[in-house]
């Protein structure tokens, strides 16, 4: 299966051409084959995790897998070479890591004729490489080989551009993802969206959506990654503005893509400067082994991580371009929870795991203390979280936090820790889609997500989506233990301490994480208090409010299961007891061991179970939490600290903070976060950032006009014009010298003869 | 049947559309229908000749001269009748021969005003021969009189057939056309005497493979780079490049949508085609010299074109605008003088011919059936013929450069190779094109998705509120469908046109990259 | 000095031997112009058909011995000392004339008979014109020069009159003759010079004598000059361009054609035979002279066509500019290149051809049109393809023909042109392409303005009843057509002709 | 010595039949003063002819006087048309068409 892993998102592209064919003819609008269609895509992304585990486990590609293949569509060739691959594997158990490499990929070369045998040295190398390091580094599990089987896409100027699928332990583990939170939205959305006018669209494009990202996370190049992470952008802007009616929905429409194509064009530089420092190679492994090896200048490496930054930056909503996101939230709340929460945001995390070498080395992420990444990452994340404050909409309260915790993932892969970002991205993705999925399920019926206004005190009317909901705040949190976000998050905090030039670690990177978490504690708590507690306000008073039905509360108790039980995967050594087995067995299966990731790489390295990380980090619940329960829930903390002077204040917060966290928690958490801070941010965010990016958009359509009718009707054609009336001004000129009289020409006979007698008497002589 | 088509398939693409015409000049004019049956039938046969020399094709070769005759023609200068067909010139004869006989199709009942089928059709059968024969043609002044034939029954589709600024448009289209053209006559003599001069024995020749072999050599340099300027005006009017660009709006605006069609698709390429096939080989010492100009020029045009379909407030003219910047694609990859960029730059042609002429289509039938183009009295088209408004979105986001779609495989791949033009240009100046081309990406979705969401979101303007807006026809349903699969299936596997042009492209360019 | 004279004669007369199948092409030309008086004394109605068909009829008469002398041989025969050539080069200019002087003759048919003019004498001086001009091809003599444009001149002055009792008709005359005699008056001074300078009337011997000491003399450049510019006058070149304008409008409509035509090739004709035969080793004082007079006037005769609205001033005007592009290649004569040589003459040769065509042509919509609107205002072509849609094709074949848009004959013929200037390989001529370039492109914007007219206006008065041609004029605008279009097609035999006809001339 | 008289006086008379052409109001008059031109020419000829000894600008001569005639007899008639329309034989007056 591993091999044949491009079937994955072939069958919800086919879906999305068949809804969209027929979907309207279908009972259920076309509903019922996208569902079909994830639930496959689910099992198969189950089949190839397995593979992959067992791959991992014993180096030999699981028995039988070929049963579950029989009935998917393959042409004869194609399904013949696995047998032989799982053949030839149980041979090579010795050296099980590069036999079973080899057998991969000269399996593939069997099956693809097309396949430059150039490929072919390169894979079969670089297994080598890897078990020989493997055996040498004393590494308790044997170094495993991505599986790649490609083909040539096209041939142009003398390059082999290539396309493919590549599985290892990442990308298998966003199939498990993408598949698991796309069928349940699917489901969800069934009753969610019911009666929609264009349900059938919606269901087709959340085939194509999952089929984009699929192939996206399947990459084995990085042309293919653009293509995927396009198509992805393509399906975000069309769901955004699925309501496209009203103006502000098809703005943020506009807004969410324009912004990613601004990042787009650092993805495509950034892809070029690789294509050439690979020689000319897409090739993600062969990129990525390349800058392992150092056999890539620094300065381009740089040049290139950089500028892909600019692509996260917006795919991922990371600070400065992050003000689509929240905009993004006019899209239906099922979308906003599988593509803003989940998956698609997370694209920008993936490409940067995928390529971890490039920006590794290029930005000396190792030796250095602090780097471009880690500042990104970490200010998004305070700032997100800030800003979620403020917000009256459940949704944009999940947005910002979606952003903040993006955030935490990116600042995790600056500080160096790869697995703790890619454990952070994968607990996320189930409790924000729990969040989201709550936050749909609560205003199914009042059609609002305003929390002050149209919300409070639903937890007796809805009580299973209360109780999800609170868990999946509880795992947002990270309320110890229990709860799958303490785990990731607390990985992300140990391992910002772990490397750095001089072992210091990335110091800033621990208090902004801790700042931010703290902050995350508040906004939940103070969302908790708006939606659930107190009276019912607006809507939610006016109307008969009762739990939904099962498609909506089925998914988002398996959502809040896993965001309990998602943490378990990774338990820390030392941390809670827990069998040897399974402590940090999803690091063992995820993080990748070949030479295409930096595991070889000296600087490198895994955080250990931190018990004072894990005590301030509670500490950090506490704090956050408690605060914001004292002032919401029993009125406490000085509220109308802002109207007061804030010159005195300032002074006072000078002296007085340190004398303890109290004193720390009031002035600032509470009355300057809640307060003025928050607002502040907010106020730069709507103004000053957002404001850059319309005025932006706003000045490009001014140049345009003034360009068009200054320059072009202007200057260019104006010219153009004008020497056509000069032609004409001449003639008009000239036609004065026919005066009509006959003696006027005649000397001008005379005359021209004589001059030109004289002229050229001058010349000639 | 094979022999046939291997000496006489490119003659019988180039002439059938003039005996068609001739027919259709036999019929009255009250006999509509059997001239429209006439015209489909002789574009549809030009397109089963293309085919089947498509099928003919040898692919392992696509270096060498395919379908090749070689005829007399003007004894006098040694001009001759030489046609063939090569990896470059086959994506477009392609093209050019499945574009026409859905134009026809798409006329069935869009007629523009004066309504009058027999002398529209002839002029589009005209046009057909023109084109076609262009891309044939392998005598230089063959090609000459290709290229200027062409203007002739778009001068009078834009005059006759056009909207109300149609005198001023067709004029100015004529007019440029004929400045870039009567220099490239200069330039073409020029050549004709320095190859006699120099390698002919005072003999000169207008053989594009004699020229090309030769490929200027032991000319002063600046010789060279006066005489590419000359190919250079012509075909930098052509294609259009900034600033010779100001016809292009004018004569898009105000053609009837199959003459903006016709000219999105294919006229503008005869201007990129004629860089590849004549300007770059046959002088390619100076090319380099005007490599780093044409490159400027070209993301000139990609940001000046943006900027200017930003100011439109008129549909069809802002996708004529995206003509520039998309164009600057094109010529951005020429620029480069690498197979890359030149591949590229093919793949772009086609791409753009697809989907500008999707575009095109689009937009006149929604003048068809709203009566204006005036994008503030647009909108809620999704509403109205959600049909068409879908096909309009499909048709952005493939014109914007989405992956997966055609229009990608020219624009990506043309920055790919700014970033590493060929040897003896700096690397610094086009690499500062590429991350120019790069935010020019930026634009192209800003003003298409800024188009779309003025004309199909929202709700339709009280004007047209209640108006029943009839949604598409059969006729272009027939005539959009392969439009649409072909930008489909070259967006998924680029290579069905990479392969043709890749052997061809590397061996125009052998002089300058030293194969 | 009479006693000399008398001992010369003596000496060495001899009764010439006449070459009559030479000559046969003039004397049917003669004979046709004494029928033509006959005729015209004993007819009794003054509108009868039988003169226009005498006239036509003598000219494609004349037409026979010139194809026959054509296929007889390639020696070029020599009359009269030399003074009188049959060559393959007079051959087919002499046939340029003759064909043009029939589509004259098929132009006039219906206009002159309906108008109210005297019909024996028209014919008769038309006829007359015509022989001046088959004399001026074969003319290799000064004075036999001279005496052929007096011959085509002076009937053409009174055929420019015609319309003597309208005041522009008498006007535009009396320029076109006020004008014409001044010029062949400075014409003669110069000839006057030369003959003096070298002591022979004989082009060839003037020619030879040109090499000799005299010809570094400065006396000898006025000459040439003032020589050249009595022809520049005939081809309407700038500055010596003012008469065409008034008097191609003052005169009928037929005789502007045939003026802008035929005339005008005599012009050229001269002048090739002056340059080629007679002032070659003068290379350097033509050149400079002709390169100034190609450019002023490609650029002065467009320049002021864009202002015109009267379709003949147009047409005027356009001639002038096409006068031009024929000029250009005189100014890279060089004699020491052969090649260069046979171009040149070859490319001016195969552009009157086309030129004499494509303008007939045009000349005959003119005046089918003008029957119905009865005035040449630009307005009142408006629309002309809704209501004459065969004449506006036509129209708009020669009109681009003249602009040189391939397909048509006027592209190839004008190729040939850029062709010949740019072979020269100097910096001058690569100027001179370029000017001609440029030109070309302004010569269009006219060219289209009128094309727009016909095709994009609407009629002005929303009248849009169909045109009756009569068969004349439907006979010419046929021939020239079909000529304009399949030759541009397959120029092959055109230029085949032209070069062999130039191989005398130039070889 | 002899011959550079008879060009001196060809060329006065053609400058004065220039000057006649050019600046005379009178159509007579130009036609008068052209034939002043031809009569130059005809001096020069003719004392060309007899410095060289050939004959041929004697008989150049005779044509240009032969010619010089009918061109006159042309032109008297166009002035007498001129006349007869404009009821004016004053040039500066005919200057209907112009442009």
């Amino acid at each position: 299966m591993l091999t044949h892993a491009w079937i994955i998102p072939l069958i919800p592209a086919i879906s999305f051409v068949l809804i969209l064919a027929i979907g309207k003819k279908l009972p259920r609008g076309g509903s019922e084959i996208g569902i079909a269609s994830v639930a496959i895509c689910f099992v198969l992304a189950l089949t190839v995790a397995f593979g992959w585990v067992s791959r991992v486990n014993d180096g030999t590609p699981p028995e039988g897998r070929q049963s579950s293949q029989s009935y998917l569509i393959t042409e004869g060739h194609e399904t013949r070479p696995v047998t032989e691959a799982d053949a030839e594997a149980e041979n090579g158990t010795d050296a099980a890591a590069h036999g079973t490499e080899a057998e991969a990929t000269s399996t593939d070369h069997e099956a693809e004729a097309t396949e430059s045998t150039e490929a072919t040295a390169t894979e079969d190398e670089h297994g080598t490489e890897t078990s020989a390091e493997g055996e040498e580094g004393g590494e308790e599990h044997h170094a495993t080989s991505a599986v790649v089987r490609d083909m040539t896409w096209f041939d142009s100027g003398g390059f082999d551009i290539r396309v493919g699928t590549m599985v290892d332990g990442l990308s298998s583990l966003m199939l498990v993802v993408v598949t698991l939170i796309s069928l349940l939205v699917h489901v969800f959305s069934t009753d969610y969206v019911a009666g929609d006018r264009r349900y059938t669209h919606y269901f087709a494009f959340l085939s194509l959506f999952t089929a984009s990202m699929l192939f996206f996370v399947l990459s084995s190049s990085t042309i293919q990654m653009i293509v995927g992470w396009e198509l992805v952008g393509l399906c975000s802007f069309a769901l955004i503005g699925h309501w496209w009616e009203e103006k502000p929905n098809s703005d943020a429409a506009l807004k969410a893509f324009l912004t990613n194509r601004v990042g787009d064009v650092g993805l495509l530089c950034g892809m070029i400067i690789l294509f050439f420092a690979a020689n000319g190679s897409f090739d993600i492994v062969r990129i990525t082994e390349m800058a392992n090896e150092g056999a890539i200048r620094h300065s381009l490496l740089l040049i290139a991580s950089l500028s892909l930054m600019t692509a996260v930056m917006s795919k991922s909503g990371q600070f400065v371009l992050h003000t689509w996101l929240p905009d993004a939230m006019a899209g239906p709340t099922p979308v906003s929870a599988l593509i803003h929460a989940a998956t698609m945001v997370v694209a920008g995390i993936y490409m940067v795991a995928r390529l971890y070498p490039v920006f590794f080395e290029g930005l000396s992420i190792g030796t250095g203390n602090i780097n471009a990444l880690a500042i990104m990452g970490s200010v998004t994340l305070l700032f997100g979280a800030l800003l979620a404050f403020v917000q009256s909409d459940i949704k944009k309260v999940l947005a910002y936090s979606t952003i903040s915790q993006l955030g935490y993932m990116v600042m995790a892969l600056g500080v160096g820790a790869w697995t703790a970002a890619i454990f952070h991205l994968f607990t996320h993705a189930i409790f924000k889609a729990c969040l989201f999925l709550g936050s749909g399920s609560l205003a199914h019926h009042i059609h609002s997500f305003d929390m002050k206004k149209d919300m409070g005190g639903m937890r007796k009317v809805m009580p299973k989506t209360y109780a999800t909901f609170l868990i999946g705040t509880a795992a947002l949190m990270g309320v110890p233990l229990v709860t799958a976000g303490f785990w990731s998050k607390d990985e992300i905090l140990a391992g910002a301490h772990m490397l750095g030039g001089g072992g210091d670690g990335y110091p800033f990177a621990i208090v902004m994480g801790l700042l931010g978490a703290i902050c995350t504690c508040a906004y939940m708590t103070r969302a908790i208090w708006y939606v659930f507690f107190g009276e019912p306000r607006g809507k939610s008073a006016e109307m008969e409010l009762h739990e939904n039905g099962p498609r909506i509360v089925v998914p988002l108790m398996i959502l809040a299961f896993g965001s309990i039980v998602a943490g378990f995967v990774n338990i820390p050594d030392g941390s809670i007891p827990w069998p040897a087995k399974w402590q940090l067995w999803f690091e063992h299966m995820v993080e990748p061991t070949g030479t295409y990731f930096v595991a070889t790489n000296p600087d490198f390295g895994h955080p250990s179970f931190l018990p004072w990380v894990a005590v301030v980090s509670f500490g950090a619940i506490v704090v956050g939490a408690g605060a914001a329960y004292l002032w919401y829930w029993k009125g406490l903390g000085p509220h109308g600290i802002t109207e007061r002077n804030r010159f005195a204040r300032a002074g006072y917060v000078v002296l007085e903070k340190k004398y303890g966290l109290d004193i720390l928690y009031t002035d600032w958490i509470a009355g300057g976060v809640k307060g003025p801070i928050a607002r502040a941010a907010y106020w730069i965010n709507q103004n000053v950032i957002d404001g850059l990016v319309n005025l932006v958009g706003r000045t490009a359509a001014k140049t345009g006009q003034w360009v068009y009718r200054y320059v072009d009707q202007g200057a260019i054609d104006g010219a153009v014009n004008g020497s056509g009336a000069t032609a004409s001004g001449a003639g008009e000129v000239l036609r004065k010298t026919q005066t009509g009289k006959v003696q006027t020409y005649g000397s001008y006979l005379f005359v021209g003869a004589a001059l030109l007698a004289a002229v050229i008497v001058v010349i000639a002589s | 049947m094979k022999d046939l088509l291997n000496s006489w398939g490119p003659t019988a693409a180039t002439f059938l559309p003039l005996v068609g015409m001739l027919v259709l000049l036999a019929i009255p004019k009250t006999e509509e229908t059997l001239a429209k049956v006439v015209a489909l039938v002789t574009t549809t046969s030009v397109f089963v000749v293309v085919v089947a020399m498509l099928f003919e094709f040898d692919y392992d070769s696509t270096g060498t001269m395919q379908f090749a005759l070689d005829k007399s023609w003007i004894e006098a200068i040694n001009a001759r009748y030489t046609i063939g067909i090569d990896g470059m010139s086959l994506p477009l004869i392609v093209l050019t021969a499945f574009v026409m006989p859905f134009v026809v199709i798409y006329s069935w009942d869009h007629f523009p005003e004066p309504k009058n089928p027999k002398v529209f059709l002839t002029l589009l059968l005209i046009l057909e021969t023109g084109m076609v024969g262009c891309f044939v043609a392998q005598d230089l002044l063959l090609f000459f009189v290709f290229f200027e034939v062409v203007l002739l029954p778009m001068f009078f589709l834009i005059g006759v057939f056009g909207g109300d600024d149609r005198k001023y448009a067709s004029f100015k289209f004529f007019l440029y056309t004929v400045f870039g053209s009567a220099f490239m006559i200069v330039s073409i003599l020029a050549v004709y005497f320095l190859y006699a001069q120099n390698v002919g024995d005072g003999t000169g020749t207008f053989s594009l493979a004699a020229l090309s072999a030769w490929g200027g050599e032991g000319l002063a340099k600046n010789t060279g780079i006066l005489i590419f300027g000359g190919f250079f005006l012509a075909f930098g009017v052509k294609v259009p490049m900034f600033p010779f660009h100001t016809w292009l709006p004018d004569a898009h605006t105000q053609a009837p949508t199959q003459g903006s069609v016709i000219l999105a698709a294919v006229l503008l390429k005869l201007g990129t085609y004629g860089f590849i096939r004549i300007a770059i080989p046959l002088l390619p010492e100076a090319a380099k010299w005007w490599a780093p100009i044409i490159g400027l020029l070209a993301v000139i045009g990609i940001i000046y074109g943006a900027l200017g379909c930003l100011a439109q407030t008129d549909m069809k003219r802002l996708i004529a605008f995206s003509s520039v910047a998309h164009m600057g694609y094109v010529m951005l990859g020429i620029a480069t003088l690498t197979p890359l960029g030149i591949n590229a730059a093919i793949f772009g042609m086609v791409a753009h011919g697809l989907i500008t002429g999707m575009l095109f289509f689009i937009a006149g039938s929604v003048k068809d059936r709203f009566h204006t183009l005036d994008m503030s009295r647009l909108g809620g088209l999704l509403l109205k013929a959600p049909h068409m408004g879908w096909l309009l979105g499909f048709s952005v986001m493939a014109s914007l450069g989405l992956p997966g779609l055609a229009g990608f495989w020219g624009e990506f791949p043309a920055l790919l190779a700014a970033y590493s033009p060929a040897e003896g240009l700096s690397e610094p100046v086009f690499r500062t094109f590429m991350v120019i081309g790069a935010i020019g990406t930026i634009f192209a979705a800003g003003y298409l998705l800024w188009m779309l969401q003025r004309v199909a979101f929202g709700r339709p303007t009280e004007e047209f509120e209640d108006e029943h807006i009839h949604d598409m026809h059969l006729t272009d349903y027939i005539a959009w469908a392969p439009f649409i699969v072909m930008i489909v299936v070259l967006g998924v596997y680029p290579q069905l046109i990479f392969k043709i042009t890749d052997g061809a492209v590397v061996q125009s360019l052998a002089a300058i990259t030293g194969n | 000095m009479p006693a000399s004279l008398l001992a010369v004669t003596t000496e060495t007369y001899s009764t010439p031997v006449l070459d009559w199948h030479a000559l046969a092409p003039l004397v049917i030309l003669m004979v046709t112009l004494g029928l033509a008086i006959i005729v015209d004394s004993i007819s009794a109605r003054r509108t009868s058909t039988v003169l226009p068909n005498l006239a036509g009829l003598g000219m494609l008469a004349a037409l026979i011995p010139v194809l026959t002398l054509a296929i007889s041989d390639d020696r070029s025969r020599e009359l009269f000392g030399g003074s009188f050539v049959v060559d393959r080069f007079s051959l087919l200019m002499s046939a340029l004339f003759l064909v043009a002087g029939y589509v004259t003759v098929l132009l006039s048919t219906n206009y002159i008979a309906e108008g109210d003019y005297h019909e024996g004498e028209y014919y008769f001086l038309l006829v007359a014109s015509v022989a001046g001009m088959v004399f001026m091809a074969s003319a290799r003599d000064l004075i036999s020069i001279f005496v052929a444009l007096e011959l085509l001149s002076i009937p053409a002055y009174l055929l420019a009159s015609w319309r003597k009792r309208t005041q522009t008709g008498i006007e535009g005359g009396m320029k076109y003759y006020l004008m014409g005699v001044f010029a062949s008056a400075i014409m003669l001074y110069g000839m006057s010079l030369i003959f003096g300078g070298t002591g022979h009337t004989r082009l060839v011997d003037v020619g030879e004598a040109l090499h000799g000491s005299f010809g570094s003399e400065p006396i000898a450049v006025i000459g040439i000059v003032l020589t050249l510019v009595g022809f520049a006058f005939k081809v309407s070149a700038v500055p010596f361009h003012n008469w065409a304008p008034d008097t191609y409008e003052g005169a009928p409509t037929p005789i502007t054609a045939f003026l802008s035509v035929a005339s005008k090739a005599a012009g050229f004709v001269a002048l090739i035979q002056l340059i080629f035969v007679g002032f070659l080793g003068r290379d350097d004082v033509v050149r400079p002279m002709m390169f100034i007079l190609a450019a002023l006037t490609m650029f002065v005769g467009n320049v002021i066509a864009l202002r015109q609205t009267n379709v003949v001033r147009l047409f005027a005007y356009s001639s002038v500019a096409q006068a031009g592009f024929i000029l250009a290649p005189l100014a890279v004569v060089a004699a020491d290149d052969p090649a260069v040589l046979s171009g040149i003459v070859e490319s001016m040769t195969l552009y009157l051809v086309a030129y004499a065509l494509m303008n007939l042509g045009a000349f005959a919509v003119i005046i089918a049109v003008s029957r119905r609107t009865g005035t040449g205002e630009m307005d009142s072509w408006g629309g002309l393809f809704s209501w004459a849609p065969a004449l506006a094709v036509t129209m708009a074949i020669f009109l681009f023909s003249l602009g040189g848009i391939p397909p048509m004959l006027g592209w190839n013929a004008k190729f040939r042109l850029f062709d010949a200037v740019v072979s020269a390989g100097t910096a001058s001529a690569y100027t001179m392409a370029v000017i001609m370039a440029i030109n070309t492109v302004i010569s269009m914007a006219y060219y289209l303005t009128l094309v727009r007219r016909m095709f994009v206006d609407d009629a002005p008065d929303g009248d849009h009843t169909p045109i009756k041609v009569p068969v004349p004029l439907v006979a010419a605008m046929a021939i020239t057509a079909t000529v304009v279009v399949v030759a541009g097609v397959i120029p092959g035999p055109l230029s085949d002709l032209a070069q062999s006809a130039t191989l005398a001339i130039a070889g | 010595m002899l011959l550079n008289q008879f060009l001196v006086l060809a060329a006065v008379l053609f400058c004065i039949g220039v000057y006649g052409v050019i600046a005379r109001k009178n159509g007579v008059l130009v036609l008068m003063s052209v034939e002043l031109i031809l009569n130059a020419v005809n001096i020069n000829l003719v004392a060309f002819s007899a410095m060289t000894d050939s004959i041929s600008g004697q008989v150049f001569a005779l044509f240009v006087i032969a010619v010089a005639a009918a061109e006159v007899g042309v032109g008297l008639a166009i002035v007498l048309a001129i006349f007869r329309t404009h009821k004016t034989v004053d040039l500066d007056q005919v200057d209907l068409m112009k442009g």
